[in-house]
């Protein structure tokens, strides 16, 4: 009998995964010590940039009072609902624009316009029209982190394989059927993408949104902090966006890797 | 005594509303609730917080808030035909810009030349540069613009050297001298004369429909003001504890200042026109206009 | 350079002795299928014309040029209920082309397309395609790739699985279930494009070059598979092939397109007596058609194809 | 001899093009119209909306002052710096960062926490850093506009098909070959996607930096003219802006769709 | 449901009378080779081994589930310069694998792959490859995807095309230079796909299944150009074909594999005289070496293969 080759189990994907999560880590850490030591060898004025221990003391004391759980909810608040009409808004609006031509030239000039327009030009009518609670703010969002997500499905619409869409023709699939078992998935790179750019366009939203006619949140908190020259509080609460914008980034993107296992890795090298 | 107070002896539940449009952190109309003042009137003041006077005459004018305090940016809106009216002023109303140069400066002369940060167009800084110039004999011409803003960035530019000076609010002309990079080499109130800068406001429909709840507002304001000067040292701890301003400027500037604080809340007519005539100079309100401080002002709801 | 053999130009249908026209069937009686067997062969001819295509005119547009290829010239065709058609042609004639018209999925310009006598204008459960090039959904797995039409149809995916499972069988991809269809090869890929059709279970089967990547062995298992569930079920098959002996071993008739624009060449009856077994291929009356087929086929191209 | 059926000429594609510009611009037109109309029968505040008419009167008016030019030239270096800045780094970087595994492990999260950092908190540093003048704007601009190309590039390379990788490698492509033969086309829509997502994103951090730091360009007078109610103005200054972000956003989609062309059109209809 | 014939097991290699063990030829004095033509059969065994395969083992790692499939199993190998050797297989043995091997696409976990006695670590100039997709570069019209490699080896547009031309017509596809791959038949991109590798004019051309999507006659052609290419320049060439009439008619030896994962059950010399034409299809000889070449097939797929 012939004896055939067996290969042990391998496990690769669990070994990269970590490997990647401690690389990235350590990227950051270099980074946070690289800073810590500018700062204690006072190469940076401490009245405008703080230190990475500093700011823990910073962090520490803004989640033992509550004031930094209370901002927090208040500008997540206005993130979840500005990110989730964007996407409830953006999504059929790009997929339309993508595939019904007509759509697309008749509406891609006003949107691409709308998209380049100056929103603090706009503030007082913001203001009229919206006021100065929640809602502005969660339209500024929402404005923030519509357009990638318009735009990136849209051209998704436009490169899905012809090929596949036959395929789904030829099943007797509806026009909601083909959009849920091919473009969908063929766009999920692009999609993801758009998510990505809106989460964190829309976290800057948040801010702005608060530092220009806030009373709370963490817009409001840094605005406020600058002020009064705690810069520590400034840069604890820069250190809070950045890296809720590195959880959803991170989120998103293992999400869509989720989706799109089934590409076998790129053979450039 | 008046009908404010008996009803809110009646109970909390006919708390009249009172939206108060102002920046964050500020001391009278904070210091005013915490105290209870207002609700002694009746009434439930809420702050609504706005970054600056243009937006603050836009809130009014969005039905966002009833009542304001702010800068001059009320005239060039109340002159715009804004539907406000100014019924009185805090207690520091007069031009409190400082021109801060780097220390090395000895005299405004020696500005020529350099670039120094004012501010943003249509902002109060401005015109104190301008004003102080010219008393000076200098146009706005003979200094190189550059525009950092007014607080922490203005700060910034001056400390990196990219700004020779910069025209900005006391706190941090003082906050630069502790830190050594800055000195206040002007105060514009010196070239201003009789010149009044801040104002309160009130929306002309609240005005027709809650006349009492202004009448109230500015009795328990005014109660607040005399007591902040009365003691000092009470609202400095207050502003360092609750509003977290940086102690020692907040103190060395305040110390002195809070007790000649002026109570009133009347407004200066003579020094009102006076600003009207610096704003139409600056074309920041329309030359053109005919406004007057009388058309503006209402100072029937200041308390006896 | 060496010349090429073929130059183009437009001739009469080749007409041989076993050609029949294929416009010339009249509509018979209805002949009830019922699934238990397949009648014999000379009752064909009373089934109802199950696929009508009449005058058919395919062009492709060229955006850029604004000019219009004809890849499809007036082919008119009625295919019987039970029917197993093939078409061969030159590589480029319009086979293709032709098929992809009838599951509607390419506009025609001319003429018309029935199916049960209805008009076509797209695509329908009643057919289903194989299409040449595989074009598996590349992020479902073998499964789910054969089971899409039945999830598009409605059917749960429990239920699905199940029907697929006897597929996955059929074409032999047992233990692939799992895999994404780029884990495969091509001939994997090919069967996976088969029982994804098969599993619909359509009135119409469209085949297009199902068996190309197919090895001799594989090859005639599936035919053998193919032919056994056409001679039970009775389904009808318009198939295009490039293998004579494939065509004339599963077919009732092998239509012959000229080359591009294509028509009908030829219409050749095979009465070849069913059920069939792979063994017949060495019988003198399976060499026939076949040689008569190739004679057809080589005299278009020499006088009038282009390849 | 058979008769071979023939089609006469299509102009079709030249008519569909007209078709589009068309309609795009009529229901911006449309847009136009009815807010000319909303605002002549007093339903909006002429105090801080203006109307189309006036607006054309604000702009002819800076027009023929000179300052419209005069700012447009200092906006539109600062543009071009910032967005070109913005693709000469960000292009390596997102395909980098698509290409090599271990790069992404490593400034992902990094990159991450960048495009989620706001800047307005951190404008000190900047003034320390880049001062006051052009640099500053610039800076701002392509923080504003690098995002959307790194981000969409990076992504692009890991749709790649595996297929044409192997035949560039077959046929001996160097890494650069691969790159310019199969990678480039490949992402084309994705990096057509971010040139235009960075575009208009690019012309919003323009104003921005004027808004906050300007002494002169489109920002500044929109600002000033803003300050001090001068709604035509503002909205003269808005509409110059949005008018470049689709005259941009039109060629950019164009150029894309001319590379592009190669795809047959999506037929789902 | 019918029950699968085939059952998975391993067997030795059945070995047959005209067989030949790849891995015992010795190295042989170089024989230039002037491009003025291919020298007589006999001398064939003279040539010096271009190509040299030694206990090559391939196995797909899937990550998820950390399992390795092993596709190709111990194959050894020698192919002398200018011979044809073409490798017939069940449809996922293995073929393609190992020929993406030999093309330096697919990493091999044990066993050297040599080419001029270099040991091959990644794709080179000196193997051109026709895949078994077409594969084409959907954005490059037909004429630059042909010159596609002689652009990447640094060829100049115009050279490229020139020299392109001459493949475009004897793929028959004069005409269609300016055509998208899209908007091409499967059979024309599958020709476009050998244009393209034929062009580069490399040492050794690896086929896999070039000519399957197309039809007898156009096959016929292809298989021509082919032979006098070969037959006149004298190329090594390593073809993967299901047709088993291609292989005896093509090749010096046919290989075959083994079920998955692919070794060599058989590798079997065609010493028919060249040069060759496609009548000696109706030989005695040939008819000898297909029956041959199908019972060790046949063979395999009984006893010992899985489909
Ligand atoms: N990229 C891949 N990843 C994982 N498994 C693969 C991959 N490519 C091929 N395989 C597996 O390797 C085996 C051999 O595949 P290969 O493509 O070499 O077969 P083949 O002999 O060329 O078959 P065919 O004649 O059908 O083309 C198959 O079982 C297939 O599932
Ligand atoms: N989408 C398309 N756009 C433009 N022309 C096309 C398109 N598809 C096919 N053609 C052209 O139509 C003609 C017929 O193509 P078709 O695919 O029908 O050929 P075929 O008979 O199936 O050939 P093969 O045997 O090679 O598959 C060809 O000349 C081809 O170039
Ligand atoms: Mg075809
Ligand atoms: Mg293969």
């Amino acid at each position: 009998m012939r004896k055939v080759t067996v290969f042990p189990k391998s496990n690769e994907v669990k070994r990269e995964k970590i490997a990647s999560t401690l690389l990235g880590s350590s990227v950051i850490l270099l980074f946070l010590i690289s800073w810590e030591l500018l700062f204690q060898f006072r190469l940076v004025n401490p009245l405008f940039i703080s230190s990475p221990s500093r700011v823990v003391l910073a962090l520490i004391t803004i989640i033992t009072d509550g004031s930094l759980l209370q901002n927090l909810i208040i500008s997540g608040q206005e993130f979840v609902f500005g990110y989730g009409v964007a996407i409830l808004i953006g999504f059929p609006i790009g997929i339309m624009l993508g595939w019904f031509k007509l759509i697309r030239a008749a509406f891609g000039p006003f949107i691409a316009a709308m998209q380049a327009t100056p929103r603090i030009a706009l503030m007082p009518l913001f203001i009229i029209w919206f006021g100065l609670g929640i809602t502005s703010k969660i339209v500024i969002v929402l404005l923030s982190a519509i357009f990638p997500l318009i735009v990136n499905l849209q051209v998704a619409m436009s490169t899905i394989d012809n090929d596949l869409i036959h395929v789904a023709r030829a099943y007797g699939a509806s026009r909601w059927q083909v959009f849920r078992s091919i473009a969908l998935p063929t766009s999920l790179p692009f999609l993801i993408t758009g998510l990505r750019l809106a989460a964190s366009r829309g976290l800057l939203g948040v801010i702005m949104a608060e530092v220009f006619g806030g009373a709370a949140g963490i817009g409001y908190m840094i605005q406020y902090a600058g002020s009064t020259f705690q810069t520590d509080k400034v840069f604890a609460g820069v250190l809070v966006v950045a890296f809720t914008g590195i959880t959803l980034d991170f989120t998103l993107d293992r999400f869509g890797r989720y989706f799109d296992r089934w590409r076998g890795e790129v053979a450039v090298h | 005594t008046n009908k404010n107070e008996q009803s809110a002896q009646k109970g909390e539940t006919q708390k009249t509303l009172v939206r108060y449009a102002t920046s964050a952190g500020n001391l009278p109309i904070t210091f005013g609730i915490k105290k209870g003042y207002f609700a002694e009137q009746g009434l439930d003041v809420k702050i609504v917080t706005i970054t600056g006077g243009v937006e603050a005459v836009t809130a009014a004018a969005a039905g966002e808030a009833d009542l304001g305090g702010m800068g001059s940016p009320i005239l060039v809106g109340a002159a715009a035909g804004v539907p406000i009216t100014i019924i009185g002023a805090p207690p520091a109303s007069g031009q409190h810009f400082v021109l801060v140069s780097k220390p090395q400066y000895k005299d405004f002369a020696d500005l020529k030349g350099k670039p120094v940060s004012p501010g943003a167009p249509g902002q109060g800084t401005i015109q104190a540069f301008n004003v102080i110039a010219k008393a000076k004999g200098f146009k706005p011409s003979d200094f190189q613009y550059v525009n950092a803003g007014t607080s922490a960035n203005a700060l910034a530019a001056l400390q990196a050297g990219k700004v020779e000076a910069i025209i900005t609010s006391e706190m941090i002309g003082v906050k630069a001298e502790l830190e050594g990079f800055g000195k206040i080499l002007e105060r514009a109130a010196d070239y201003f004369g009789h010149y009044q800068h801040s104002f309160i406001f009130a929306t002309n429909s609240f005005i027709k429909e809650k006349p009492e709840a202004v009448r109230g507002f500015l009795a328990a304001y005014r109660k607040t003001v005399e007591y902040l000067k009365a003691h000092p040292d009470e609202a400095i701890k207050f502003a360092v504890t609750e509003l977290q301003q940086d102690e020692v400027t907040y103190r060395k500037v305040n110390e002195k200042e809070i007790p000649t604080w002026e109570t009133s809340g009347r407004i200066d007519f003579a020094g009102t026109e006076h600003a009207i005539k610096i704003l139409k100079d600056l074309g920041d309100i329309d030359p053109n206009s005919k406004v007057t401080a009388q058309q503006i002002v209402d100072e029937q709801f200041l308390p006896k | 350079m060496k010349e090429a053999i073929i130059e183009k130009s437009s001739v009469a249908a080749v007409v041989h002795s076993t050609v029949v026209t294929a416009a010339n069937g009249h509509a018979a009686p209805a002949v009830k299928l019922n699934g238990r067997g397949r009648e014999p062969l000379e009752s064909l001819a009373k089934h109802p014309v199950k696929l009508s295509i009449k005058d058919l005119v395919i062009g492709y547009l060229d955006k850029q040029s604004g000019h219009t290829m004809v890849a499809v010239d007036k082919v008119t065709l009625d295919i019987r209920e039970g029917e197993f058609v093939t078409i061969v042609g030159l590589s480029g004639c319009g086979k293709s082309t032709f098929l992809n018209a009838i599951a509607g999925l390419v506009k025609h310009q001319h003429g018309e397309i029935r199916v049960n006598d209805r008009i076509v204008t797209g695509p329908g459960m009643d057919r289903a395609v194989v299409f040449q090039k595989a074009s598996l959904l590349p992020w479902r797995k073998v499964g789910r790739n054969i089971t899409y039409g039945l999830e598009l149809s409605g059917m749960k995916q429990a239920a699905a699985r199940e029907k697929a499972g006897y597929y996955v069988n059929l074409v032999r991809l047992n233990g692939f279930e799992d895999h994404y269809p780029h884990q495969l090869s091509g001939g994997m890929q090919q069967r996976v494009n088969l029982a994804r059709a098969l599993a619909c279970d359509p009135e119409v089967l469209l085949l297009d070059e199902p068996f190309a990547a197919l090895d001799a062995i594989t090859r005639e298992l599936m035919q053998n598979e193919l032919l056994e569930l056409c001679e039970k079920v009775g389904k009808t098959v318009l198939m295009v092939t490039h293998q004579i002996d494939e065509a004339v071993l599963l077919s009732d008739r092998v239509i012959i397109f000229s080359s591009r624009p294509a028509y009908v060449l030829a219409d050749i009856r095979i009465p070849i007596e069913r059920p069939r077994k792979s063994l017949i291929k060495d019988s003198e009356e399976f060499r026939g058609f076949m040689n008569e087929i190739w004679r057809v086929i080589e005299g278009n191209a020499n006088i009038g194809g282009g390849i």
